[in-house]
């Protein structure tokens, strides 16, 4: 079976009026399918890069990437994965049910299927109520939620999710957690995560991929050896702590001002 | 019938009473024609009309008829109702101009748009020049009315006795308070409103017969609105489709016009033709003495 | 089998070749009566080996210059054109146009450079419209006093270098250049003034519209009679003309900022000008920049058209009417030509500011304003 | 009551105005109508009397232009030809044939331009360039030509209308179409939606503002292109024939009668287009 | 001593054609001068407007509140506080360095001390370097850090925060927490802050404020006994862990779905 996601010496560079920007450098990942992978690092260091790269939506300059054995174009093409950006990006003249339903408009789903996915979805995003309420009339995490939902709406079969539960409460995102993973259990998706949250990260993945700055590289890839079913209790747990102590220390070791920090 | 479209040289208004008159009398109809008649307008020259098909024959002035046929337009005169000039250049006496010796320095008005070609050859005359230079005078492009006399723009504008002059007078103008500059009484008239076709089609004879009627019931139609100028006036007023002629100036125009016009001689005067050319070419506005340039086949068959 | 032609392009490439081969069928009978034209149908039939060999885009714009040549030196008799001829014009077209998309495409790839090459395509279709229109008025033997060719107008131009000097100065330094400047300063004064005041906004802007509304036909004579014949009134004119645009554009320009980015110069309590300064205006500038670019060309038009109301005997609205009045057409398309490239060239200076001063906005740093 | 006030106040301040600048621009004829009448020493309030009701002004009293607009309109039959209805209607026509030829032509070239890179470059300086050419100079030969072709009446006035109502919707709508954020772009890429999908589900949406704008320019600016066209062609009326046949008579108050209502139809013109974006703006759930 | 912010019965509802919003609902807080105020609550329950509604941003709808004892007009004109917005709302025509002077230029600082407060602000944001750069050309999290550095550039005595640290890893997180701590604890600054994270909340401050949505409502206050001077591993004290247990009791019950959550 071939890779989901494969990058082999992988580089990005943006060129930039005063001096370049290396947002990637040598990335050697594989991804298998039915993986959950968070990518957790410094900000700035790369990971909407690696993401948009994964999604077509920057060229590589150097290396090779990639996804289900084709070009990442072929793949966007195939519509092989769901985006959720780090910004909600709703459209300003689109009420919640219709943002949500942009994808489903596109893909060409009927019209009761798309009724029955976009209610399905804002449920799952407890967004019920608000299907008429334009972005604006909306919270900064509600705003999220719904392009979470968006997201979801359509089944690809690689979810790329970067920083999606990042405005969201612990309770809402607990939630949200659990039910990603049920989704994800329940769907065999691979999925890519770009968290913040070192706890998220651990409780979610089966690989989590440690990234440093200035230029983006991949410094350390912690493989989780927890159960696949995981109830929200497995955080308390050694194993749990353990992981997340390495992730903290791949995480220190890629900054640049440890010193200062108390 | 056979149809015919004739291109006015402007608006519709009396100066072109004889057509009008002619085409609302049935004198066209008689003749077995069926005529059309264009307005014109500050922007529209007869000479590209007819040189683009859109007419076949034009009522314009000799000068620009001349100047056309050296650019590749070969007009032909077929008749020349008016044998006299309506063109005036008045000045109101606080200007101090009484007579030509006084020009240098002033600034006088003067129609463009192939109206220019008589005042230039007056001046031309005169020794005067007209680019501004010292012992010359300044030339304007002036609007169609007589707005920049009465606003004292220019010293001098011009006026055409059958219809700026009649605006001058409403004004309170006169003669008693204006300097008037007559070009017929000048002697240096240019031949105005002819009758023109394409050269070429004057050798189908059948072409030439419909012109020939067409003159013909013209003039019939000049002799009625000299005759019946009030009604006249009226027909002029009911042919305008744009609602702006007046039926009192309209009747000072059909009076003023009927006396440059001669409703028995169609014919070209032959002597004024020669003076008209001789000054286009003094003035370079065509370079070469003109051939054919006219006929009196038109004339000669009424 | 297609190369790397997109079916467009295989479209054009057809016709081109189509036309070509069809004229050359139609030459065959007499071959020698024009070998340039001859040698052009050839050429182009053999462009069909294309669809089997690589086929450089540069060949095909020599095979446009080519169809070009030929048919201008058929003209040289004034006879007309034969029938067949006029395929050379289709095929040539048909280069032409699949020269400059191969081109662009080229460009896009990165293949080419984007300086001077991205000038070669508007050129290249400069060139093809004057090429046709230049077969078209002698070919079909348009009367000269209707539309003349683009030969006897360049031949005005050169001829009348001094006259056209003169115009220019008179209409375009003289009257569009302090009319433009008065006329946007004062659209975009009255509306920071508009939008400052709820009271003026309510009742000056629909009159405003109203009276911005006016024909400005109709202003020509009324400013004559109020400013005089001169250059004044053109300029009042152009005032009066490009105001409109401005007005709107900037109103709306003056609500574009979005809400968050309002409500920060709030919470720095920044006054009404410092807001104006540092958020609105910046945000407005692409709006701003709309109605500079619209009113370069209206500012032109307003001032050429003034001046058929009466002006002294210079300028070029005042050329051009009295031009047409004596048949002296190819001297107005001389003057018409130099009011496109005064206007071209204004316009792009503006779009050039444009580049530089809103460099920010999507529609510029996704490339192209 | 709140709307019409400050309206109204502007209003008044300007027919003061107006009376005042007639006053002063009147009588210095006015003076050389009394000298020449041999009346000196009139009364001021008698002068100003005169200069507001002279019969050929150089500026009009309002009540002068609006009584003669109320005597053209009114008090006259549609029908008639000295109605000024009757002209406006035809000026009307034009302007709005010619404005949704321009509006689609500036929509169809915007598309063109912003979907295909050769059609960017070499169409947008010529697009600019066709602006630059006098359009009072070709109307007449447009009117000439297609005349000769036997189009004439309310089409070649629409033609030119299109002619200087497209550019502003071109230039407008290639900004427009052109400025969603570049990450409302890559959401559409990641559903590989295609070109059809990104123009109607995105770029036009977006444009919407520019495209209200710029045909409220294009709308007023048609009317103008059918005003024009008139004075090519003093056949047929209009709007335009109105103002040309007054400027010949001198008849001021005429042009300017003309000139008002003219104004008032693009002033309705426009308001309609702005309560068109006022509407699509409340459809599309703008911030009130 | 007048509280910084007092609020009694305040209410605020967002009218809206299909049935008005209630945003918040009977508020009543009082802060005093010094305080450290947390803000915690689901997404969508009012934290947002209630800290527009003390800038001067929105108008409530009934009730009473004052700033400083002014009216929060007053206080706005008096420039008595520093926001961040949720979002960074940078201007996309200043590059960063400027859009960190912005607040600067209009309160008239002088030229050099604009440009030391710039280069200080921005080197405690760790965007040393990004001076030149502008908006669209940073990652997600160095925008928030450039409208953070932009808050913090001029000394208003209350700082108004609204998720901050959202879209930061938590090193960064952390060493923000503590630089927030020391300036707090140097200048005596009033600070409200919105966050999402329960250790924060509990690490940063005097008192915290648990919100329930629909109608925002304040469900809990609760003082924090903890010591002025926290070193970053006070986290895992029995009292921190104490207080952070009854926040998230608070949080829970202000849920719709508990229920559902596992
Ligand atoms: N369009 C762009 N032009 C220039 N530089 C860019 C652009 N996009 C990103 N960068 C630079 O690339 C680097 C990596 O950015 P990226 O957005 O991938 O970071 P990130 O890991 O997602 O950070 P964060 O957690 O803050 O979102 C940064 O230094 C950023 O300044
Ligand atoms: N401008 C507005 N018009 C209408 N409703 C609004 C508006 N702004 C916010 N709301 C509504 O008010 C409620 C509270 O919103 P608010 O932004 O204060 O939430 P929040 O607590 O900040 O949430 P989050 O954590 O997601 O940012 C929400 O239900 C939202 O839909
Ligand atoms: C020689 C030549 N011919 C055609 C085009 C392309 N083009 C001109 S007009 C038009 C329609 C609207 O875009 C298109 C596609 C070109 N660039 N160069
Ligand atoms: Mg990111
Ligand atoms: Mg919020």
């Amino acid at each position: 079976m071939t890779a989901v996601v494969q990058a082999e010496r992988l580089g990005l560079t943006f060129p930039s009026g005063d001096g370049d920007i290396v947002a990637l450098a040598d990335v050697n990942l594989t991804i298998e399918k039915g993986e959950f992978v968070s990518f957790i690092g410094p900000s700035g260091c790369g990971k909407t890069t690696f993401l948009r790269t994964i999604a077509d939506l920057e060229t590589p300059s150097s290396g090779t990437l990639t996804i289900n054995g084709q070009t990442p174009g072929a793949a966007r093409k195939a519509r092989a994965y769901g985006y959720v950006f780090q910004a909600a990006a709703l459209y300003p003249w689109r009420n919640i049910e219709k943002n949500v339903a942009l994808p489903l408009e596109i893909m060409n789903y009927p019209a009761a299927e798309q009724a029955e996915r976009v209610r399905r979805t804002l449920e799952l995003v407890n967004l019920t109520g608000f299907e008429k309420k334009y972005p604006w009339q909306l919270s900064g995490g509600m705003q999220q939620r719904a392009s979470i939902a968006r997201a979801l709406s359509f089944d690809a079969d690689l979810l790329l999710m970067d920083e999606p539960f990042g405005a969201l409460d612990e309770i809402v995102r607990d939630h949200l957690n659990s039910e990603l993973l049920k989704l994800w259990a329940r769907t065999e998706k691979t999925i890519c995560f770009v968290t913040h949250s070192i706890p998220e990260a651990v409780y979610l993945s089966t690989k989590i991929v440690v990234m440093s700055p200035r230029p983006g590289r991949v410094t350390d890839i912690i493989e989780s050896n927890l159960p696949r079913e995981r109830p929200l209790d497995i955080r308390e747990t050694p194993e749990f702590l353990e992981i997340a102590a390495r992730v903290r220390d791949g995480l220190r070791a890629g900054h640049s001002y440890d010193e200062e920090v108390a | 019938a056979d149809a015919l479209t004739l291109q006015l040289k402007w608006v519709t208004q009396a100066q072109f009473a004889g057509y009008l008159v002619a085409e609302a009398k049935g004198f066209y109809d008689e003749e077995d024609l069926d005529v059309t008649i264009l307005a014109g307008g500050p922007n529209i020259a007869p000479e590209q009309v007819i040189a683009g098909g859109g007419a076949d024959i034009i009522v314009t002035w000799m000068a620009a008829g001349m100047a056309a046929r050296e650019s590749g337009v070969p007009l032909v005169n077929i008749a020349q109702p008016y044998k006299r000039s309506g063109l005036m250049m008045i000045c109101p006496t606080e200007t101090g101009i009484t007579s030509e010796a006084d020009f240098p320095g002033h600034t006088l008005g003067v129609w463009f748009f192939g109206n220019e070609y008589p005042f230039f050859a007056w001046m031309n005359k005169l020794g005067l020049a007209t680019d501004g230079s010292e012992g010359g005078v300044t030339v304007l492009q002036q609007s169609f009315d007589v707005q920049p006399m009465i606003q004292g723009q220019a010293d001098c504008i011009s006026v055409m006795t059958y219809n700026e002059y009649g605006q001058a007078l409403d004004a309170g103008y006169g003669p008693d308070n204006l300097t008037i500059f007559n070009y017929t009484e000048m002697g240096n008239d240019l031949l105005e409103d002819g009758l023109y076709v394409m050269e070429d089609t004057l050798d189908d004879p059948a072409k030439v017969d419909a012109y020939t009627r067409f003159v013909r019931a013209s003039m019939k139609g000049w002799a009625y609105a000299l005759d019946n100028p009030e009604e006249a006036a009226e027909i002029v007023v009911e042919a305008d489709d744009t609602g702006a002629a007046e039926y009192d100036h309209q009747f000072y125009m059909v009076n003023e016009v009927t006396k440059l016009v001669d409703p028995d001689d169609a014919a070209l005067d032959m002597a004024t033709y020669e003076r008209t050319v001789q000054a286009l070419l003094d003035q370079g506005i065509i370079t070469q003495t003109p051939e054919g340039a006219y006929t009196t086949v038109v004339t000669d068959g009424l | 089998m297609r190369g790397q032609l997109s079916y467009f392009q295989l479209y054009l490439a057809l016709v081109a070749a189509g036309a070509g081969a069809l004229g050359l069928v139609f030459s065959l009978p007499d071959p020698g009566a024009n070998p340039p034209m001859t040698l052009f149908f050839a050429a182009a039939t053999l462009s069909l080996l294309r669809l089997a060999l690589p086929f450089s885009l540069w060949l095909d714009g020599l095979l446009t210059v080519l169809g070009a040549g030929a048919l201008l030196a058929a003209l040289g008799g004034g006879a007309g054109l034969p029938p067949h001829h006029w395929l050379a014009l289709i095929s040539a077209w048909a280069f032409a146009w699949l020269f400059v998309e191969r081109l662009s495409g080229a460009i896009r790839a990165g293949k080419l450079p984007e300086t001077g090459t991205g000038l070669v395509i508007p050129v290249m279709f400069g060139l093809a419209l004057l090429v046709v229109w230049e077969v078209v008025t002698r070919g079909a033997n348009v009367p000269a006093v209707l539309l003349p060719p683009p030969s006897a107008i360049a031949a005005r131009l050169m001829a009348e270098t001094h006259i056209l000097w003169a115009d220019f100065v008179q209409t375009f330094i003289k009257s569009v250049l302090p009319g433009y400047a008065i006329g946007c300063l004062a659209g975009l004064l009255v509306a920071i003034a508009v939008d400052r005041s709820p009271f003026l906004k309510a009742g000056l802007l629909p009159i405003g519209n109203f009276m911005s509304a006016l024909p400005i036909i109709g202003i020509a004579p009324i400013m004559v009679m109020w400013f005089g014949f001169d250059w004044q009134s053109k300029a009042a004119v152009v005032v009066a003309m490009t105001f409109f645009p401005m007005l709107v554009n900037a109103v709306a320009g003056l609500n574009a900022a979005s809400a968050m980015e309002r409500d920060l110069m709030e919470t720095y309590a920044a006054s009404y000008w410092q807001t104006l300064v540092k958020l609105r205006l910046p945000a407005a500038g692409p709006f701003i920049f709309n109605a500079l670019k619209i009113n370069s060309t209206l500012a032109l038009i307003g001032a050429i058209v003034a001046e058929f109301f009466g002006t002294p005997v210079v300028g070029m609205g005042f050329r051009i009417s009295t031009g047409v009045g004596r048949l002296a057409i190819d001297l107005v398309w001389a003057e018409i030509a130099v009011a496109a490239v005064a206007g071209s060239a204004f316009y792009g200076v503006i779009a050039l500011i444009e580049r530089g001063v809103t460099f920010w906005h999507p529609s510029v740093r996704g490339g192209r304003a | 009551m709140t709307r019409i006030l400050p309206i109204l106040t502007i209003l008044l301040a300007i027919v003061a105005f107006w009376y005042a600048a007639a006053i002063w621009m009147n009588a210095p004829w006015q003076n050389t109508l009394n000298t020449r009448a041999g009346l000196d020493s009139v009364p001021f309030a008698d002068f100003v009397q005169q200069t507001w009701s002279q019969d050929k002004p150089v500026l009009p009293a309002p009540h002068q232009v609006f009584a003669e607009i109320w005597n053209a309109t009114v008090a006259l039959e549609l029908t008639s030809r000295r109605s000024l209805a009757y002209h406006g209607w035809i000026t009307l026509s034009a302007t709005l044939l010619g404005f949704a030829f321009g509006t689609a032509l500036g929509v169809v070239l915007a598309v063109a331009i912003i979907h295909n890179d050769a059609s960017d470059r070499s169409l947008m300086p010529w697009i600019i360039a066709s602006q630059t050419v006098p359009i009072l100079a070709v109307a007449p030969m447009v009117v000439v030509g297609l005349g000769a072709v036997g189009l004439t009446g309310l089409v070649p006035k629409a033609l030119i209308s299109m002619y200087l109502s497209f550019f502003p919707v071109v230039v407008g709508m290639v900004k427009g179409l052109r400025s969603p954020e570049p990450i409302q772009l890559d959401l559409l890429r990641t559903y590989d939606a295609n070109g059809w999908q990104v123009f109607w589900k995105l770029r036009w949406p977006a444009a919407m503002p520019f495209l209200f704008a710029s045909m409220k320019v294009g709308i007023a600016i048609s009317l103008i292109g059918a005003v024009v066209a008139e004075l090519s062609n003093a056949s047929g009326g209009g709007l335009g024939v109105r103002l040309l046949t007054g400027s010949y008579n001198g008849q001021t108050v005429q042009i300017w009668a003309a000139l008002f209502l003219a104004a008032f139809l693009a002033a309705v013109l426009v308001a309609i287009v702005g309560s068109a974006e006022r509407w699509v703006n409340a459809r599309m759930g703008a911030r009130a």
